[in-house]
């Protein structure tokens, strides 16, 4: 077929990330636990050891969940060197968290992205705002990072990051740049007033063609995003501190016009916000493997 | 006389160059094809690419510019075509141009990548009634495009692979980014390459299957874009309309831009 | 699990072939209703079968051309099953007045379902809380009465609509008795259980729904009380006959006791008071009956019927099933979620379509689950 | 490309102001001692004018659009609904004003004005709604007339004696609620001027059967909205009295409300506020959209002429009947309301079939546009069935999706894209671009 002709470039993808603390010696730890969450897209693994995070693994979720689990643990057993025996224990999470084959336990994501945020921003995070890929989650939580109450998008997908794909693809922009570019206009644009993932793309075609630059396209739809994720969040109310996580949370254009709506400002983190979810897993299996060790110790 | 129809797309342009045949004593004008021609635009500037793609198409078909009598463009982009002499909705052109490829058809089936379209035509190519999708069930062409890379199929295996199944899966999302996720968890879970293959097109039948219904379903159906080449899609199709035939014209990838040549054809004679 | 509700479950799974079997048998007319404000007592009297329509859950692609799709899943899953001949065997089709979207489905359906004999709207007041409302019912449940001895071509004695009364009442009653089970500790009776009986009531024949109803009841305490019943939960919202959603959420660790919804406890609830003229005793049951959202003005009857039904079955916690684009039901639900919640029941939203996404929907359920309990992770 | 001689209406700019008085008179109505109540547009407002000769009311479906065509002002109040958690796709109207509440901001400037109490008319599913929370919020007595007593045409004695007896109830609980004595005279007066208003609206839309068409419908929203704020006040019916006036010489002279008229067409539901330019733009074809059902016939009552054709209904007053007492005007006033054309087709799609082919064939329409309204679910109810019966009877028609309320939902390029598909179908072609 004529379409086939011509290399396409993947302007949506994101780039994989594998990283582990290197001054840290997990030989000499107690509790090593890891979790792993494999979402629609993208598949991450964590391991901590005592509680720490020690290393990630982010990369994309491949045509099989059981696999996509393998791969993204063995990216960070390579690299330090780990075994999955010295591994004591691992819960899945995310949508394919029942196929990770050798988890122990599965915990939903909207657990554990609230437990990664509160170790991520502190204990002082109150609300989170997980975006994903196809979803979208306005969490709280409590002190120790318990969910007390959450929210997530239905019926419609805009605001989600697939919406960002199809721009960065119709753009013909690497996703990363997106964000900074949406900050290079001569003045901030409206939101599109569409902000329906389907119908994108013949919306930003018609700015174009309207005079729009294509910078000024990408800041109307970071500001729509952020209104459509803003009006999701302000129906479970925000409380202070603020966090954001998930791969949207990479993306300045959509964080930064968020802030400006909430008129406050999201909690900074050193981490990937991409692995909140995993990293929350991780920690949950080091409570339950400390409250058996006191059990058993007890007994 | 040779006249040219632009169909000028979101991803793609398409050129037809049409000539008029003097056959002695028949009744009717008859046109035959000169040329086509296909371009995939570099620059999002509509100008440049459309003049562009027009001079490759008038080379490639060794044409000059002053043998053209009457320009019509049609397409998403038809308004920035600054040299064509007139304008028609992809709506019109599309059923002009499928009446033309088939003579007897009365409902045309226009499937493009985001938009699925049912067309009531009369003899004469003429639309008398349309109906497009809203909002919530669009998705058509670049759904099972993109589904066909989350499995890691070309289009062309994709179609085949779904008359390998005769499971019928439904897929519950309306909103195709939901669809999306859909897609995923049936992955995930295993499911045979072909049962995902044809869930997908299936599902993309009966939305396309929804919106001709509006107009109604009368014989002869013909279906247009690009789909007419993905024949999993063709008997999910026919399935859902409940029909025995589907028309194929030959280059369907083109039929808008001819029946934009054939209007510029009508207009001058 | 072999057992107790198998009849009902039949019955649910193939309503078409009972339907058909019914009608073969008695040689009585089948009547397609949609709204269960409908005084089936009618329609029994006249020697018929009122028949519930009911979605099947499927996606279909022949409602497109009648209804606008920001319309409710459920009116049009309803009106798809009339299109695509599943009740073919329906002579008549009846819709009593509720919402608007309701009336799309039953207009559609009347105009191009081709099975269909005759049809009757009525016009039941809305505001039911209006001292008027009773007496402007009388005289449309008379109008009705009237219209249906047309159809019979015999008058409908008041005798047998006192009988076709008591009959209706003691399924309400019987049902009312089987869910009584439901507030047990580890209940015995469960969701998908209570499910299955409310709503086969809607179609099958209630002497039989009745027989079979007592003899459930029966055997019941004999049944051993064994399940880990973990979060109890009640749900909430309109029609909701999605038997796997139910199951799923039963098998992540909760159980539902008791539901505010027209497929369950809406339907059955109130009996209906025994009048000396048996149309009065019909039109004031329908009046006085638990409020469907498009009935419920000016007071919010239903908010403190929703809370009084969480604590009678102790429920722990509501689960909202909002059918997508129902307008009655989304406005009352941010103010009854509200009121709910300041009354210390916790709840859990969630949108149904035509078909359900059970992945999705188990991941807000479990993760639902997860607040409210464990407490071994923390 | 002109071919009719045009000029602007000269009333247009009166509605206007009197638009405007209309809700300054609310905000203020509490500084004289005045009354204030809200409910729909097509609430009985005669009921309330029976308080006095100072009762303001705030129609909550005009005060929705007019915060429409305020952009960020609408989506303030737009967002503020949807925080409190309530879906998109309820009526937008009724987010915009619960917004409006929650934010406490009135569009023509300070807090909103608390009505004394709602008073309302249920007849789609949101109606009852919309009072019920604001009532909840704003903690205000309400009362709620129920009219779903099934079509006009199979009205009797009994359906309209339930409405009439919950509108002669309503009279004791304002005059509990607002402690005020009710004025029986003041109320016919009422009854009597609403049905002037009502009739005239609806002989102001018979003319438009003239060709050229003297009004397009952006011009008759700046006229019909009078009557959806006050249609029981005297100043309407004044007001619609002089207009008609004006039609009438309009189309004596031939003056055209769009110089290049060469089609016509005519609308369904009320449009998307935010995109009246949809209409310039049907202009740039020379089509003129000549109404619709909704401005014909939410605030003008119709009957069927002994000729066959349509026309205003005749009001009592006309056959000479005296209205004397409470009791009479309510029922008379009952009546008149529930003949409403609006009204109808939430019992059946074919009534409203009927009504759109009878404008099409004594308005001369060439094809019809059908707004898939997702911002109300009343009117764009059996909107489907209607597009079936007017395809099925060869009149051209054409659907596009929007929302009279959230712009979010309307999609300008695809909407002017299917017009084009459409005018191409009545072989109209393009004639000029507005600037």
């Amino acid at each position: 077929m004529a379409e086939s002709a011509g290399e396409k470039k993947e302007y949506w993808r994101w780039q994989e990330n594998c990283w582990i603390d290197e001054s840290k010696d997990w030989r000499a730890a107690k509790i090593i636990t890891a979790g792993i969450d494999v979402g629609s897209v993208s598949s991450q693994a964590v391991v901590c050891v005592d509680g720490e995070l020690y290393g990630f693994n982010s990369m994309r979720t491949g045509n099989n969940s059981p696999d996509s689990a393998t791969n993204a643990l063995a990216g960070v057993l390579e690299k330090s060197g780990m075994k999955l025996e010295d591994i004591t224990y691992v819960i899945g999470t995310g949508y394919g968290r029942v196929n990770v084959p050798f988890a122990h336990k599965a915990i939903t994501e909207i657990a554990c992205h609230a437990r990664g945020a509160n170790y991520m921003g502190g204990n002082t995070i109150r609300t989170i705002l997980d975006m994903g890929g196809q979803d979208c989650k306005a969490i709280h939580c409590d002190e120790k990072g318990k969910v007390t109450n959450f929210l997530m998008n239905d019926k419609c997908a805009a605001g989600t990051g697939r919406g960002m794909e199809v721009i960065a693809d119709l753009m013909q922009i690497p996703i990363a740049e997106l964000g900074p570019r949406s900050f290079d206009v001569d003045e901030e644009p409206e939101a599109v007033s569409s902000t329906c993932v389907v119908f994108a793309k013949s919306e930003a075609l018609g700015l174009l063609k309207s005079g729009y630059s294509k910078n000024k396209v990408i800041a109307a739809y970071c500001q729509a995003m952020a209104e459509r994720v803003v009006s999701l969040i302000e129906r479970i109310g925000v409380e202070n501190d603020f966090f954001i996580t998930g791969g949207i949370a990479k993306n300045p254009g959509v964080v930064k016009r968020i802030e400006k709506l909430l008129g406050t400002k999201a909690a900074e983190t050193k981490y990937d916000s991409q692995i909140a979810g995993a990293l929350g897993a991780a920690l949950f299996g080091h409570t339950l493997m400390l409250k058996q060790g006191a059990s058993k110790a007890a007994a | 006389m040779i006249t040219a129809g632009i169909d000028m797309g979101s991803r793609t342009i398409k050129v037809v160059f049409l000539e008029e045949l003097k056959v002695d004593g028949a009744p009717q004008l008859k046109w035959g094809i000169k040329g086509k021609h296909i371009m995939f635009p570099d620059e999002l500037d509509p100008d440049l690419a459309a003049e562009k793609a027009f001079d490759d198409a008038l080379k490639d078909a060794g044409i000059s510019r002053d043998q053209i009598s009457n320009v019509v463009a049609t397409g998403a982009g038809r308004k920035q075509v600054k040299f064509a002499t007139s304008d028609v909705t992809e709506v019109g052109a599309g059923a002009r141009g499928a009446v033309f490829m088939c003579p007897t058809a009365k409902t045309v089936v226009d499937v493009g990548a985001e938009e699925g379209r049912g067309v009531k035509a009369n003899a004469e190519g003429k639309v008398v009634d349309f109906a497009g999708n809203e909002k919530c069930a669009a998705g058509a062409g670049a759904f099972a495009e993109s589904m066909s890379r989350a499995l890691q199929l070309s289009l062309k295996d994709f179609g085949e692979a779904s008359l390998r199944s005769d499971k019928s899966i439904p897929m519950n999302a309306q909103c195709t980014v939901f669809a999306e996720s859909e897609v995923v968890s049936l992955i995930h879970s295993a499911t045979p390459k072909e049962d995902i293959a044809k869930a997908v097109l299936d599902a993309v039948a009966s939305r396309v299957c929804a919106m001709v219904r509006r107009v109604g379903i009368e014989d002869d159906v013909i279906l247009i874009g690009g789909m007419v080449h993905n024949p999993g899609f063709v008997q999910s199709l026919k399935g859902a309309l409940g029909v025995d035939k589907v028309h194929l014209p030959d280059m369907p990838e083109y039929i808008s831009a001819l029946g934009a040549a054939i209007i510029a054809a009508e207009n001058k004679a | 699990m072999s057992g107790l509700f198998d009849q009902f479950k039949e019955w649910y799974e193939k309503r078409h072939d009972y339907a058909k079997a019914w009608k073969a048998r008695t040689g009585g007319q089948v009547v397609a209703t949609m709204c269960t404000y409908t005084p089936e007592e009618l329609l029994i009297a006249a020697n018929m079968l009122p028949v519930r329509v009911l979605g099947a859950h499927e996606p279909q692609n022949v409602t497109e051309p009648h209804i606008f799709g920001m319309f409710c899943p459920f009116c049009r899953d309803s009106l798809a099953q009339g299109l695509l001949g599943r009740y073919d065997y329906c002579d008549g089709v009846t819709l009593t007045q509720s919402c608007i979207q309701y009336r799309q489905t039953f207009n559609s359906w009347r105009e191009h379902v081709p099975t269909v004999k005759w049809d009757y709207y009525l016009p039941m007041p809305n505001e039911v809380q209006s001292r008027f409302a009773k007496t402007q019912h009388y005289s449309e449940v008379k109008k009705f009465r009237t219209f249906m001895e047309g159809v019979v071509g015999k008058a409908i004695s008041d005798t047998e609509l006192k009988q076709a009364t008591e009959v209706v009442n003691e399924n309400r009653r019987l049902l009312r008795e089987l869910f009584e089970y439901r507030k047990e500790t580890n209940p015995r009776v469960t969701g998908v259980d209570a499910l299955y009986a409310s709503i086969t009531a809607q179609f099958v024949d209630k002497a039989e729904h009745n027989k079979e109803l007592k003899r459930v009841l029966a055997e019941l305490p004999k049944q051993p009380q064994n399940r880990q019943e973990g979060i109890r939960f009640m749900t909430i919202g309109s029609e909701n006959d999605d038997v796997s959603f139910m199951a799923m959420v039963e098998s992540v660790g909760s159980t539902i006791v008791i539901d505010d919804q027209c497929s369950g406890t809406r339907y059955f609830w109130n009996e209906a008071r025994v009048q000396d003229d048996p149309i009065a005793t019909i039109a004031d049951r329908y009046c006085e009956r638990p409020a469907c959202p498009t009935k419920d003005y000016p007071a919010h009857t239903r908010f403190d019927h929703v809370l009084m039904l969480a604590k009678d079955y102790n429920a722990k916690a509501a689960v909202f099933l909002q059918q997508k684009f129902c307008d009655p039901h989304e406005g009352d639900y941010p103010d009854l979620k509200r009121h709910l919640e300041a009354n210390g029941i916790p709840t859990l939203f969630l949108e149904f379509d035509i078909t359900n996404p059970l992945g999705p929907f188990r991941i807000r359920i479990e993760a639902f689950l997860e607040t409210l309990g464990e407490e071994e992770l923390f | 490309m002109a071919k009719y001689p045009t000029e602007q209406l000269k009333c247009w700019k009166k509605a206007k102001e009197l638009r405007e008085q209309y809700y300054i008179n609310y905000a203020q109505a509490k500084d004289k001692g005045g009354i204030r109540w809200s409910g729909s547009a097509w609430a009985l407002d005669a009921i309330p004018a029976g308080l006095g000769k100072d009762v303001y009311s705030l129609t909550g479906e005009p005060y929705g659009a007019a915060v429409a065509l305020d952009k960020k002002f609408n989506k303030e109040c737009q967002d503020a609904a949807e925080s409190a958690g309530f879906a998109r796709d309820l009526c937008a109207y009724m987010r915009t004003y619960w917004g409006s509440i929650h934010i406490d901001k009135y569009l023509f400037g300070g807090p909103f004005p608390k009505p004394d109490f709602n008073f309302q008319t249920q007849i789609c599913c949101s109606h009852a709604k919309w009072y019920q929370h604001a009532s909840m919020v704003e903690k205000t007595p309400d009362f709620y007339i129920d009219v779903s007593v099934g079509p006009y045409k199979d009205l009797d004695d009994d359906r309209l004696m339930y409405v009439t007896n919950q509108g002669l109830e309503s009279i004791g609980w304002m005059e509990k609620v607002t402690g005020r004595k009710f004025d029986d005279e003041l109320f016919i007066e009422a009854v009597k001027n609403e049905m002037r208003s009502t009739s005239l609206w609806a002989e102001i839309c018979t003319l438009n059967k003239a060709k050229p068409a003297p009004l397009d419908e952006k011009t008759m929203y700046s006229l019909y909205v009078l009557a959806t704020l006050s249609k029981s006040s005297k100043w309407c019916a004044d007001f619609y009295e002089e207009c008609r006036d004006e039609v009438k010489d309009r189309v004596a002279r031939g003056i055209a409300a769009v110089p290049n008229e060469r089609c016509r067409v005519m609308s369904d539901t009320q449009p998307p506020w935010g995109f009246l330019k949809i209409f310039r733009y049907l202009e740039e074809y020379g089509a003129v959209s000549i109404g619709s059902l909704y401005t014909f016939g939410l605030e003008g009552i119709w009957e069927t002429k002994p000729d066959g054709s349509w026309g205003p209904r005749t009001t009592p007053m006309q056959q000479g009947i005296d209205i004397t007492t409470r009791e009479q005007a309510m029922k008379l006033y009952c009546d008149w309301n529930l003949s409403k054309p609006q009204w109808q087709h939430f019992y059946d799609p074919r009534l409203k079939t009927e009504m759109m082919k009878t404008i099409v064939k004594e308005w001369g329409v060439n094809g019809v546009m059908l707004h898939l309204n997702r911002g109300c679910e009343g009117l764009s109810i059996g909107i489907m069935e209607n597009r079936l019966g007017l395809a099925a009877s060869g009149i051209p028609v054409m659907t596009f999706e929007g929302n009279m309320g959230d712009e979010r939902e309307f999609d300008l390029g695809r909407t002017q894209n299917r017009v084009d598909s459409f005018m191409e179908t009545l072989a109209l072609k393009r004639e000029f671009a507005h600037a």
